[in-house]
């Protein structure tokens, strides 16, 4: 059997009659919908053992499990057509507008909601691979108090007695633990149980607490304060360590904003952002000038711009580019914006609110609006409490809702053996969940009712898009239990909340909301707070060692939230390219310091808590810091997310830090199969400056067409075409999880990675360019670039692959063969091989497929068809209507889900963007010396750099 | 004219100046090697040498079913270079087959008296050399069970091949490659049959080498026809295995990935192909005529004539390593360059510089004529030149496709447990073939021998 | 010391080579003729149902529409199946003890589908779309044959992929008038419009149908 | 009618036993020799010649027709009829046609499979594969014959029915 230890042995368990055995009690949905289908083919595979069976089992017609129509016909819409319905995805406690494309009635893939401010049509790769997370088979636990099962009277009862006692000592004993909230029905269910039991006391937490910049606005403003940049406004950016491209609430409007203004051919003035980092973030690497400072130098740096800004001072030890930046600053006022990172100090923040306000951006280049959590809460500070509490004893009842601090928050897990009754509710099985008494199912967002509000405090009602996977109950019941005997329904719960705000019009304003996936007028006010002149004296601390430990969540994994979805688990982060683990990030200079090369161990301690984990060695970091990833070496998990990766949450907390080289080495897998080259990236991804641009438009785009010997243009009645900006790609990996999700890629598992045979259809390349120690780092995304005269189509020997009259690349998946030929021929290099069959060794039930794409069996290439099941059903619309396909008809699966707008794809033969871009004068073809005539062309990226600054 | 020269064990040394045959008795010839099948051990030992190619042929079996049963993934092929150890071992036997046809076929042509001794060793090589080849292109594929797209045959698709794919040509080649050296060894067999038929003595034999002998007695018009036609089938053949070679080069050749994309591949595969073939056939011949007793007709003579061959064809093959450098610097696109720049001193240098100094350096010993006679260097030098040629088929595959045009698709390749089975297997597969065949086949042309010992006398 | 061979070797040696040459071609014809045939395409084999519907009753007898059950069919990929509910439209009025309707009245109590077992199939890696041949006037009967006349659903078509080729090769004279998509008896009458007509109308031909990524995706 | 078979040391005394036994009017004479006695023209090259070139041109023209007609697809840009890219397939199918006539048509022309023919009973001819070069003569008076051969030195003789 081969060595397939993708999911830490699943494959080879899923194949093994006891762990059928075993499912079947543990999970019975999961055993149901896995065995069956492998069950069968597995043993036809075993028995096929021989070269004439293996022939055999070619060509059987597959069981036939006929056609199964609902009774009673479903009430919306036709069984066959897909349809859209609105919903959000909870991030952080904020909610993004989703739409969710349903195929056969049920939910295949997430699509952005353009109505919803925090969305505008866009989503992230953690929405996308949400719609994995819904069909995940480890979210099938049984609710049970310790390790016995239970029924949902028994917890019915069991909170009743919770319920008197809270009633004797009106709440004394009772604490409730939550991560962030914005649901309004969340919170009025949490004022109701206060008013109720006053002594009760309600807890927030969030590994990612973003306390400081909480305490950055009590410090300016005296009010927790919420900052709405409008980065299509701002001429001069400068972004200390921020996370606004990243991972900062609402990123998804910000990066939109920010690209409008990146692109010169498609504004009128071009933006310059400077980018102040410890170590390369989204805004950094589409920077124009990415400078490089750790924690220590940014304490010193901000004060200094302030000082210049503010107080025309110059430090005497300020950097070269510092004069400059502060010059370029003011010389925008009123069209200026400054951004410091969560992980700067409060100080910090403060000194920034004050630098804003002088340069006159209020009402310009941002907004203040009051916060839009339900209860805006110091995170640490109220956990701290709450452990004291439980040391104390002083808690009786303890309710953990959608938090897993038994896993981020050290201390807790001992905590909690002091509390008499513990319940936590979860998705999936957490820590927390296996340390409590109870733990109880929790619904998924997209399969309940419920509510939140985005960043800007729009609200969104969720309403489920189908029938609870599992047996699962919804919080607001669980907080129903909690308040009364009866349980109130999610959608009840719901309705109570925003009967209260609608009055009688409840009925059509439930509907418009529900269909728009957002509630209008419902945004936080602007608030007309004054800045506080301390603001402007603020000196933030400057941490002491010499080497400071950033503990920064991993961009897709989260806190470890997501740790059990695959695809997140196998997307390659921007600028390592690794996928599966979370090495130690060191600068070069600091790998060379210890010594330490890829993957070589290294051990950290601080205070008592020391971790031993591999290193990783990133180019641009800043040389004294060390970066260790959150979310991993998980062990409550499901199956996929299960020893993968260190846990490094004991780090967390004050002390100094100390490093040392330990002995042994660990494989880590990167899609880069090897070291980082320092090459000229100009021959690939083509950049210039801004002023050399300007001087001559042609500077970029400037070969003139290829004539060719045959004849070239497909004569069909459409034309597709693809234009790729690579001024706006932020390398946020959205579209490459949304090419997953829609064309039901597999994902191989960390052993066949690092075989060197990941399965993406879409890769986002990146360049370096420079010293090893402050390169400049370049995008771009690369899929198939469906070459009219397509080297691969020459070769393949049994036409599998070939070209259809309308411009498309078409692979043919039932007459590959796999000689592999044509990957060999594409210059590109964007075919992927199923060594083995990957698709259906997946941990991942038939349900979650697009029935509209086929599943690739073994030894079958596969690659990027343009998302040929959106240009078929267009194509067949169109043909019914007797019209030719529209310019903009088609939209790919990439081009819906990115914030920054970087695809643009149609039918060039009706005109349209695609048209435009192309036409513009930064627009190239990759390798265009191979004489391929690809469809699909870049724009080269300008820099506008300022020439006072040196890097 | 010295006689032969035998040493205390009655085993004549190869000398320089040997005449092309020692002993020229026409019926001790066809005596001795007529004998060899009817005995239970052709030679000491036999089985003892037979089982372990057997066990190895055995381990090739076993490993095509579990390749059949998990998939491709089992061998260390993964991205970019989606072609590994297959492809290597494909070129690698094909060029030892296409060596053996040039023996058999070309010299033919060419008159040259010392082929008639070592060509029936040769054609039995092509035969299971070709065998070992042929099966690769399907072992490769991802789903092996529909290798008969490739024919085309009116199906229910109406779906034909796709004639411009050089991996179609390729088929075609070895498919017409492995029919012909099959008609034309039977063909070359035809008058042994006859005569093994005659002299067997067990009715069992007789009938079976009667029926393969398909009722030739040497009549005159019988021979008319057949040494009329075997000139036209040699003089076919040795244009089809420079096809069938040049063919294989444009399976690298026909693809525009840097380190393929030279015109010189197919006469550079042909050059390998006699350097391999020679090496090969040297080393049969050097073990069966020990084996077999044949010194008296196979003498230093053939030692002297086949180590020319494989100087000459060293040098074309060091004439090709040159071009392919200069063309590549001479054409000047950068990322063959920087392809060939790491071929020479990236990650496979080694076994690049392992194939020129055993490709082209050492074979150059064979400058001095005592060394061309001197069994166990020549021995040596032909093992050397096996190995070094698989190293350049390492280089050729691997070596390129590790290195291709867009930085972020490099990648390293490791072959696996299973590639190394796979071409153990194959060897073994090779050996276990020819030493059945020494076992029913007379391992010389016996008639062609007579007129070479006719000339001789 | 005779001859090695009796004379009547010669005769039995052509007969074996004679047989091995014929049992080649004949191994080369079927596997080139066999998968052709109707047995190899199960034509018309009758596929049996959980419930014995016959269409000759409903359709022929009843002279009831395709679409009255097929409901997507002029919408959707898929042309559908009748819910249970359908069925029960007519079968709670008459036959309501029929024993041969047990399991439609179970279906619709226990709200469990019928499952009907497909008889006109496609591998899984064609994508068929309904909706676009019924638009360019490709009639039910031209793939599912006279269903008009079936008690029990049959496959009437060899479905091979040359089949449907031979069609989007040359559309024309398959196609039909609006009105006799769904007449499963309709043929072509001296006063139906010509296949070049027909072409016009629908305005089939702008595309090249013989494109892999009409079918395959 | 009867067959007299006489077997030889070697070819040359069986040539010289050749022209005297023309000389004395025996004409049915037929050598079996262990290696070919001679050159000698036979129709079979021009077989292979035409087999090659029909080949040739029905895989050339095959590869045309299913390009062109049968199910014409754009592949890469390239052009239908791209026959540079059929003269590989169509010299292979070419040679397999040529080297195919060439050994059936030797086994056609000398009607083999023969297993059995009636000189076969003369035991001398069990050695005309080996060391032996055989005449036989097809003789209604097969007492001439063997006298003759006797006369020119033949190691062996011996007689069987026709």
């Amino acid at each position: 059997m081969p060595s397939l230890k993708q999911w830490r042995g699943l494959d080879a368990l899923a194949r093994d009659p006891a762990f059928v055995a075993r499912a079947e009690a543990e999970f019975p949905m999961l055993a149901k919908a896995m065995a069956a289908p492998t069950d069968r083919r597995g043993v036809l595979r075993l028995m096929a053992a021989g070269l004439a069976l293996a022939g055999l089992t070619g060509c059987d017609a597959g069981a036939q499990d006929g056609i199964l129509m609902p009774p009673v016909r479903p009430a919306s819409g036709t069984v066959g057509t897909s349809g859209l319905f609105a919903t959000a995805h909870m991030a952080q406690g904020y909610a993004e507008g989703v739409l969710l494309r349903h195929a056969a009635g049920r939910p295949i893939k997430v699509e952005g909601n353009t109505l919803h401010p925090a969305s505008l049509g866009a989503t992230d790769a953690i929405a996308q691979a949400e719609i994995l997370g819904f069909y995940d088979p480890d979210r099938d636990i049984t609710l049970r108090r310790g390790r016995t099962a239970q029924s949902w009277q028994d917890l019915v009862t069991a909170l009743a007695a919770q319920r008197a006692r809270a009633e004797q000592d009106r709440g004394a004993g009772l604490r409730l633990l939550t991560g962030r909230i914005t649901s309004p029905t969340l919170a009025r269910q949490i004022a109701e149980l206060r008013a109720a039991y006053p002594e009760m006391r309600w807890h927030q937490w969030e590994p990612v607490t973003r306390d400081a910049v909480r305490a950055g606005a009590l410090l300016a403003y005296g009010q927790p304060v919420q900052v709405q940049p409008r980065l299509d406004v701002a001429d001069v950016i400068v972004a200390f360590d921020g996370d606004l491209l990243g991972s900062a609430p609402g990123h998804l409007r910000f990066a939109r904003d920010f690209a409008s203004r990146r692109n010169p051919t498609r504004t009128d003035r071009m933006s310059r952002v400077y980018a102040v980092e410890p170590a390369p973030t989204p805004m950094g690497l589409v920077a124009d000038h990415r400078l490089i400072a750790g924690p220590r130098d940014l304490a010193r740096f901000v004060p200094m711009l302030a000082g210049a800004v503010l107080r025309d001072e110059t430090a005497s030890d300020a950097p070269p580019w510092l004069a400059a930046m502060a010059a370029d600053l003011k010389g925008a006022r009123g069209r200026a914006f400054v951004h410091a990172g969560p992980e700067l100090p409060a100080e910090a923040h403060a000194l920034v609110h004050a630098m804003n306000e002088a340069l006159g951006g209020r009402g310009a280049t941002y907004r203040l609006t009051d916060p839009a959590e339900a209860e805006p809460v110091a995170l640490a500070d109220s956990l701290a409490a709450l452990m004291a509490d439980m040391q104390a004893g002083r808690v009786h009842t303890l309710i953990v809702l959608d938090s897993n601090p038994a896993y981020t928050a050290p201390g807790f897990a001992d905590a909690l053996t002091r509390v008499a009754f513990s319940l936590t509710m979860a998705m999936a099985p957490t820590e927390t969940a296996g340390l409590t008494h109870w733990s109880v199912p929790q619904r998924h967002g997209f399969e309940d009712w419920s509510d939140g509000r985005a960043f800007d405090g729009t609200a969104t009602i969720l309403q489920p898009q189908a029938q609870p996977l599992y047996d699962a109950i919804s919080p607001h019941t669980l907080l129903s239990l909690l308040r009364g005997p009866a349980p109130v329904g999610s959608r009840d719960a719901v309705r109570a909340t925003w009967a209260a705000a609608w009055g009688e019009s409840l009925d059509t304003r439930w509907h418009d909301s529900l269909a728009a996936g957002l509630v209008d007028d419902t945004a936080v006010p602007v608030s007309d707070v004054r800045l506080r002149d301390a603001a402007a004296q603020a000196i933030p601390p400057v941490p002491d060692g010499d080497t400071a430990l950033l503990l920064r969540p991993d961009p897709h994994v989260w806190d470890g939230r997501w740790a059990n979805n695959a695809w997140l688990q196998e997307l390659p982060r921007a600028t390592t390219k690794l996928v599966w683990d979370n090495p130690l990030l060191l600068s070069p200079a600091g790998a060379r310091a210890l010594g330490v090369r890829n993957g070589e161990r290294v051990e950290v301690r601080r205070g008592d808590a020391h971790v031993v984990l591999p290193a990783w060695v990133v180019p641009g970091q800043a040389p004294d810091t060390v970066i260790a990833t959150l979310g991993y070496g998980r062990r409550d998990v499901g199956e996929v997310g299960r020893d993968v990766g260190w846990n490094v949450y004991p780090l967390t907390g004050g002390g100094p830090v100390s490093l040392r080289k330990a002995e042994g080495h660990d494989a880590l897998a990167s899609t880069e199969h090897h070291d980082p080259i320092f090459c000229d990236a100009g021959e690939y991804v083509r950049h210039t400056d801004l002023a050399a641009f300007e001087a001559d438009p042609h500077v970029l785009g400037h070969e003139p067409p290829l004539d060719s010997l045959y004849r070239t243009h497909p004569p069909g009645p459409a034309a597709w075409g693809m234009s790729v900006d690579l001024n706006a790609c932020i390398g946020c990996n959205a579209c490459v999880v949304a090419c997953m999700a829609e064309n039901n890629v597999p994902v191989v598992g960390k052993a066949q990675v690092l075989h060197q045979r990941e399965m993406h259809w879409l890769r986002i390349d990146r360049y370096y360019e420079g010293a090893p120690d402050d390169p400049d780092i370049f995008l771009q995304p690369m899929l198939c670039q469906h070459c009219e005269q397509a080297p691969c189509e020459v070769v393949c020997p049994v036409e599998a692959t070939l070209h259809d009259s309308e411009g498309l690349n078409v692979m043919v998946y039932n007459r590959c063969i796999g000689t592999r030929f044509c990957s060999n021929n594409c210059p590109y290099k964007v075919r992927r091989f199923n060594y083995f069959p990957y698709a259906q060794d997946e941990h991942r039930t038939a349900l979650a497929r697009n029935p509209e794409v086929t599943v690739r069996a073994r030894g079958v290439m596969e690659k990027c068809t343009f998302c040929l099941q959106r240009i078929a059903a267009a194509r067949i619309v169109a043909d019914i209507e007797n019209r030719p396909v529209g310019a903009e008809e088609v939209v790919t699966a990439c081009q819906a889900a990115c914030p920054t707008r970087v695809f643009s794809f149609g039918n060039m033969a009706e005109g349209g963007a695609v048209v435009e871009h192309k036409k513009s004068p930064l627009s190239y073809a990759l390798l265009a010396e191979q004489n391929t005539h690809p469809r699909l062309t870049y724009e080269g990226v300008v820099r506008n750099r300022n020439k006072d600054v040196g890097a | 004219m010295t006689g032969p020269t035998r040493d205390d064990r009655g085993i004549t040394r190869p000398r320089l100046g040997d005449p092309v045959a020692l002993s020229t008795s026409n019926a001790a010839m066809t005596e001795h090697v007529s004998a060899v099948p009817f005995r239970s051990q052709p030679f000491a030992r036999y089985w003892l040498a037979v089982a372990p190619f057997g066990a190895l042929t055995a381990v090739l079996l076993g490993s095509i079913l579990y390749l059949f049963y998990a998939g491709v993934g089992i061998w260390g092929i993964d991205w970019p270079v989606v072609w590994g150890f297959a492809l290597i071992n494909y070129v690698w036997w094909i060029a030892i087959a296409s060596g053996g046809t040039f023996i058999s076929a070309l010299f033919y042509l060419t008159r040259s008296e010392w082929r008639n001794a070592i060509n029936r060793i040769a054609e039995t090589m092509t035969l299971f050399g070709a065998v070992c080849a042929g099966i690769y292109p399907i072992l490769h594929l991802g789903r092996p069970w529909f290798f008969y797209w490739l024919f085309p045959y009116p199906n229910t698709m109406d779906l034909y091949p796709q004639f411009r794919s050089p991996l179609l040509w390729d088929f075609f080649a070895i498919l017409t490659y492995v029919i012909s050296s099959v008609l034309f060894w039977y063909f070359g067999l035809l008058p042994d049959l006859a005569t093994m038929r005659d002299r067997a003595t067990k009715r069992g034999w007789q009938i079976f080498y009667g029926a393969l002998a398909l009722g030739f007695r040497g009549s005159s018009t019988q021979w008319r026809h057949y040494h009329v036609t075997y000139g036209v089938l040699a003089a076919i053949m040795a244009p089809l295995v420079c096809s069938v070679h040049s063919i294989v080069g444009l399976d690298f050749a026909g693809a525009a990935t840097p380190g393929w994309h030279s015109t010189q591949f197919p006469p550079f595969f042909i050059f390998g192909a006699f350097l391999s073939g020679f090496a090969t056939v040297l080393l049969l011949v050097i073990a069966l005529r020990r084996l077999l007793r044949l010194q008296d007709w196979m003498t230093g003579r053939h030692f002297d004539a086949l180590c020319k061959l494989l100087l000459t064809s060293s040098l074309f093959v060091g004439y090709a390593y040159t071009m392919d450098g200069f063309s590549i610097f001479y054409g000047g696109e950068k990322a063959e360059i920087v392809n060939y720049t790491d071929r020479l001193f990236g990650y496979y240098a080694p076994i690049y510089w392992g194939a020129v100094l055993f490709n082209v350096i050492v074979p150059q010993l064979l400058w001095i004529r005592t060394i061309r006679v001197n069994q166990v260097l020549v021995t040596l030098i032909s093992l050397g030149v096996i190995v070094g040629m698989w190293f350049e088929r390492y280089t050729i595959v691997v070596g390129s496709l590790h290195r291709p045009h867009l930085p972020s698709a490099w990648g390293l390749y490791h072959g696996s447990l299973w590639d190394w089975l796979t071409l153990m297997g194959t060897v073994g597969l090779f050996v276990f073939g020819i030493l059945l065949a020494i076992r029913i086949v007379p391992a010389m042309s016996m008639f062609e021998m007579r007129d070479t010992l006719e000339q001789q006398r | 010391m005779a001859a090695i061979f009796p004379p009547a070797a010669n005769l039995a040696a052509k007969l074996v080579l004679l047989s091995l040459a014929g049992l080649v071609l004949a191994g080369i014809g079927w596997w080139w003729l066999f998968p052709r045939t109707d047995y190899a395409r199960h034509v018309d084999w009758t596929v049996d149902q959980p419930v014995p519907f016959s269409h000759q009753h409903h359709v022929g007898g009843l002279g009831i529409d395709c679409r009255f059950c097929h409901t997507t069919v002029e919408v959707a990929g898929n042309a559908g199946l009748p819910p249970t509910y359908t069925c029960m439209t007519c079968h709670s009025q008459i036959w309501t003890n029929a024993a041969l309707l047990a399991p439609v009245r179970r279906s619709l109590a226990e709200n469990v589908p019928i499952r009907w077992r497909r008889v006109t199939d496609l591998p899984d890696y064609v994508y068929f779309n309904h909706a676009i041949h019924v638009a360019k006037g490709v009639g039910c009967e031209s793939c599912h044959g006279q269903v008009a006349d079936m008690p029990l659903m049959r496959k009437a078509r060899s479905m091979t992929m040359g089949f449907c080729l031979d069609c989007h090769r040359d559309p024309a004279p398959r196609l039909r008038p609006p009105e006799a998509i769904f007449d499963t008896q309709w043929h072509r009458t001296p006063d139906t419009p010509s296949p070049a007509a027909l072409m016009a109308h629908y305005r089939v031909g702008g595309r090249n149908l013989t494109d892999c990524s009409i079918c395959h995706r | 009618m009867r067959i007299v078979v006489g077997a030889f040391a070697d070819k040359a005394a069986m040539q010289t036993a050749l022209a005297r036994l023309r000389e004395a009017g025996f004409n049915a004479i037929e050598t079996y020799t262990p290696s070919p006695p001679g050159e000698g023209h036979s129709p079979l090259p021009l077989v292979i010649l035409v087999a090659g070139l029909v080949g040739a041109a029905l895989g050339f023209w095959w590869q045309t027709h299913e390009t062109g007609q049968a199910y014409p697809l754009d592949i890469g840009g390239r052009a239908h009829f791209s026959w540079p890219a059929y003269v590989p397939i169509a010299f292979e199918i070419g040679v397999l046609f040529a080297i195919t006539a060439g050994v059936v048509g030797f086994f056609l022309i000398n009607r083999m499979p023969q297993l059995w023919a009636p000189v076969d009973e003369a035991p001398a001819l069990r050695r005309a594969t080996s060391d032996r070069w055989c005449i036989a003569i097809h003789t209604e008076a097969p007492d001439q014959a063997r006298h003759a051969l006797w006369r020119f030195a033949a190691l062996q003789v011996d007689e069987v029915p026709a």
